[in-house]
């Protein structure tokens, strides 16, 4: 039997988003009539938490931020409050909390509680299983949110050809040569034969598609070009950051921004997201394909960002001169499409 | 002592020190976060120092070693945060 | 005298401990995780950077020289990926990131 | 909330879908052959520099944890399938005993490398040796790891009680 009302209490946890996103699941696949959560604090201050109330009023908000997030379009039907309790009650035992939460949920008819699986409101005396026993001693329904999480992976082999075999190989012999720094029978012989290993063991491994010698060639030599490029950007962001870092009040103004940018494929995204981090005052924080989502530190970060040096310049790396000349985010009309955070 | 070995052992003190400046993101946290891209950067300064002792010391053989701590200090970064997004948080 | 080496190589040094220092006083003043995360994903890498080149330049052509020049490589490879791990693993769990408004000190 | 995750929200109910960082793999694939050619090297060079069978087995196996890292733990043990682990364990340690017990054979003590009648035996019989060390070390860390995963791991009909346990 499932119930579709709900009582989670929450405290300062690393695995609260995911209890959150858990609960709510839960109610919505019961289908229960009135389904509800209801995320409590069990708050007293006597606790040696270092909270005061405003930080378990940002808490729970953000709690109910969060449950709105993953409700989607079903917010209509299930029923999210907050509450703190216990407060002016001296809270130290598991008994305790039990006590508060068993009230709290008899007065508001709620019969499962879901426990954080890090759940700790104080401190780090370990309460979980003692908390469990006292809840089902109340005749509560008790679910510890999973950790696990479900999860889609991309494919780790791909097909291979010979070309990319010898490929592996001819790489791995050259950097053993380079790291041995010698050409004895010795090295030349382990040489060959890790080269051969290595190769049997990630030919599959290493690349996204059959190799063509003539375009990877061409990519090295335009990457070499790209490299002093990149390397000029990194110094001018370094002492960008440096200013500002060091400047007494610190003048920054950071902000997530999204877009999606004009490179396809695994590689090309990968130079250019570790290229966004390396320079002015971005950071890469995800890639959904196409899509970055990225902290910047300053506005001026921004606008560099979406005039699209780095990508322009990644494109010319992978795809050749022809392809540099599309036109940046900004043209794109990308800007804008900022994704929560502060008003420019 | 030459310049040159005066000038690598002071940065080496240099990067120690810094080091030690770090720990204490590393101990205040708040985050577990913080906590890893603090320890990220101090095992960034130990590779440095790494490499820095070998050229005072003129032990090219040390260089291995840097090359071996930096790889493992990848490797936890990722590791560290895979796992905690993986198990919704928890270790 | 100084020669040209040792010249390249104090300047490369002080280079690198001063990226270094922006670094950790990076890591303690600024406000929230994903601000930190740019103190110690790119003023570390090229403080380390510099250093590691200045190491190179000690070697004076030789094997090790390769060897500085391959870790380098290794940590422009790796610090920007290791950071994005960690901020990515930060926004999936929910952290906000600080901005302006918030003001205050918090920290 | 900007993880890119919740668009699939329509079938799965508000469930988070974890999916691995394109990035981390990207990296992986670029930065695994030479980390692993790395090990090789330190795994051959055991008898005249600061490397030797352990280390280099161990930045071996590290080449297979990066890459379960970076694509999950399920794809990398279909990728080295668990008994090869074991089988290359097994070749590893009949090398060891084979070189150790030969020069029993021969008249010699376990591992005294001077009974064999080749030129530079000691050389050779160490880098031997060093090797079947390092085949053994990657393959049992490697084994371990798959091991302890599958315990952490919750099984679709696992108890829960028992993955604590573990935990």
């Amino acid at each position: 039997m499932t119930s579709g009302r709900l009582l989670v209490p929450v405290s300062e946890s690393v695995a609260l988003r995911n209890t959150v996103a858990y609960a709510v699941r839960h109610v919505v696949e019961s289908k229960a009539a009135e389904g509800a959560v209801h995320f409590v604090y069990p708050y007293s201050p006597q606790m040696v938490t270092g909270m005061d109330t405003s930080g378990v009023d940002e808490l729970l908000e953000r709690v109910e931020v969060w449950a709105d997030d993953d409700l989607g379009d079903d917010a209509g039907a299930v029923d999210v409050q907050t509450a703190v309790i216990g407060a002016g009650e001296y809270l130290f035992s598991p008994g305790d909390y039990a006590d508060v939460l068993a009230e709290y949920g008899e007065r508001e008819d709620l019969e499962t509680v879901v426990l954080d699986p890090e759940f700790s409101p104080s401190g780090t005396t370990p309460l979980l299983p003692p908390l469990e026993a006292e809840l089902e001693r109340a005749g509560f329904e008790v679910l510890e949110a999973p950790v696990e999480r479900p999860t889609r992976r991309a494919r780790l082999v791909r097909g291979g050809n010979v070309g990319q075999f010898l490929l592996v190989a001819a790489l791995s012999f050259g950097f053993y040569l380079l790291i041995g720094g010698s050409l004895s029978t010795f090295d030349l012989v382990t040489g060959g034969l890790s080269g051969v290993i290595v190769a049997t063991v990630l030919w599959r491994v290493c690349f996204s598609g059959p190799v063509r010698p003539g375009r990877l060639l061409k990519r090295i030599g335009r990457m070499s070009v790209y490299t002093f490029y990149l390397v000029w950007e990194i110094v001018i962001a370094n002492l960008q950051i440096a200013y500002v870092v060091l400047h007494p009040r610190l003048p920054i103004d950071p902000k997530m921004v999204e877009f999606d940018a004009a490179v396809w494929s695994e590689i090309p995204v990968t130079t250019l997201a570790n290229s966004i981090t390396l320079t002015p005052g971005t950071l890469t924080v995800d890639v959904d394909s196409q899509s970055f989502t990225v902290h910047s530190l300053t506005a001026g970060a921004r606008d560099d960002l979406f005039s699209g040096g780095l990508e322009r310049a990644v494109r010319f790396v992978f795809y050749g001169r022809a392809a540099a000349r599309i036109p940046s985010p900004r043209e794109r009309g990308e800007e804008g499409s900022d994704d929560g955070g502060a008003e420019s | 002592m030459t310049l040159l070995t005066t000038a690598l052992f002071a940065a080496t003190a240099a990067f120690v020190a810094l080091s030690v400046v770090i720990v204490y993101r590393i101990v205040r946290g708040p985050t577990m976060q913080d906590r890893v891209i603090a320890v990220n950067a101090v095992g960034t300064n130990t590779v440095v120092v790494i490499a820095l002792i070998g050229a005072a010391t003129d032990d090219p053989g040390v260089l291995d070693i840097a090359l071996v701590y930096a790889l493992l200090n990848f490797l936890m970064s990722i590791a560290i945060s895979k796992f905690t997004v993986e198990r919704g948080g928890v270790m | 005298m100084v020669t040209i080496t040792e010249g390249a190589v104090v300047a490369l040094l002080a280079g690198g401990v001063f990226f270094g220092l922006v670094a950790a006083v990076g890591l303690l003043r600024l406000p929230d995780l994903y601000t930190r995360t740019h103190a110690a994903s790119k003023t570390d890498t090229l403080g380390a950077g510099l250093t590691l080149a200045a190491v190179a330049v000690v070697y004076d052509a030789g094997l090790p020289t390769v060897k500085a020049g391959l870790l380098l490589v290794f940590l422009l490879i790796t610090n920007p990926t290791a950071a994005h791990a960690i901020a990515r693993a930060a926004a999936d769990q929910g952290i906000e990131p600080w901005t302006a408004e918030d003001g205050g000190d918090e920290q | 909330m900007s993880n890119g995750n919740d668009e699939n929200g329509d079938e799965n109910l508000g469930e988070r879908l974890y999916v691995e960082s394109p990035i981390i793999m990207a990296t992986v694939r670029v930065v695994a052959p030479f980390v692993l050619t790395f090990g090789l090297f330190i795994m051959f060079h055991g008898a005249d520099s600061s490397g030797g069978g352990f280390q280099g087995g161990v930045i071996v196996s590290t080449v297979v944890l990066m890459v379960a890292i970076a694509f999950g733990i399920e794809p990398t043990r279909d990728w080295v399938d668990p008994t090869t682990i074991v089988a290359v364990m097994g070749i590893g340690v009949s090398v060891f005993l084979l070189i150790g017990m030969g020069s029993v054979a021969l008249g010699g003590r376990f591992l005294e490398y001077h009974a064999y009648p080749v030129y530079h035996a000691s050389k050779y019989g160490i880098e031997l040796v060093e090797l079947a060390i390092g085949v053994i070390v990657a393959s049992v860390v490697v084994g371990l790891f798959f091991a302890i995963a599958a315990g952490v791991s919750h099984g679709d009909d696992a108890e829960p009680a028992e993955s604590e346990g573990l935990l």
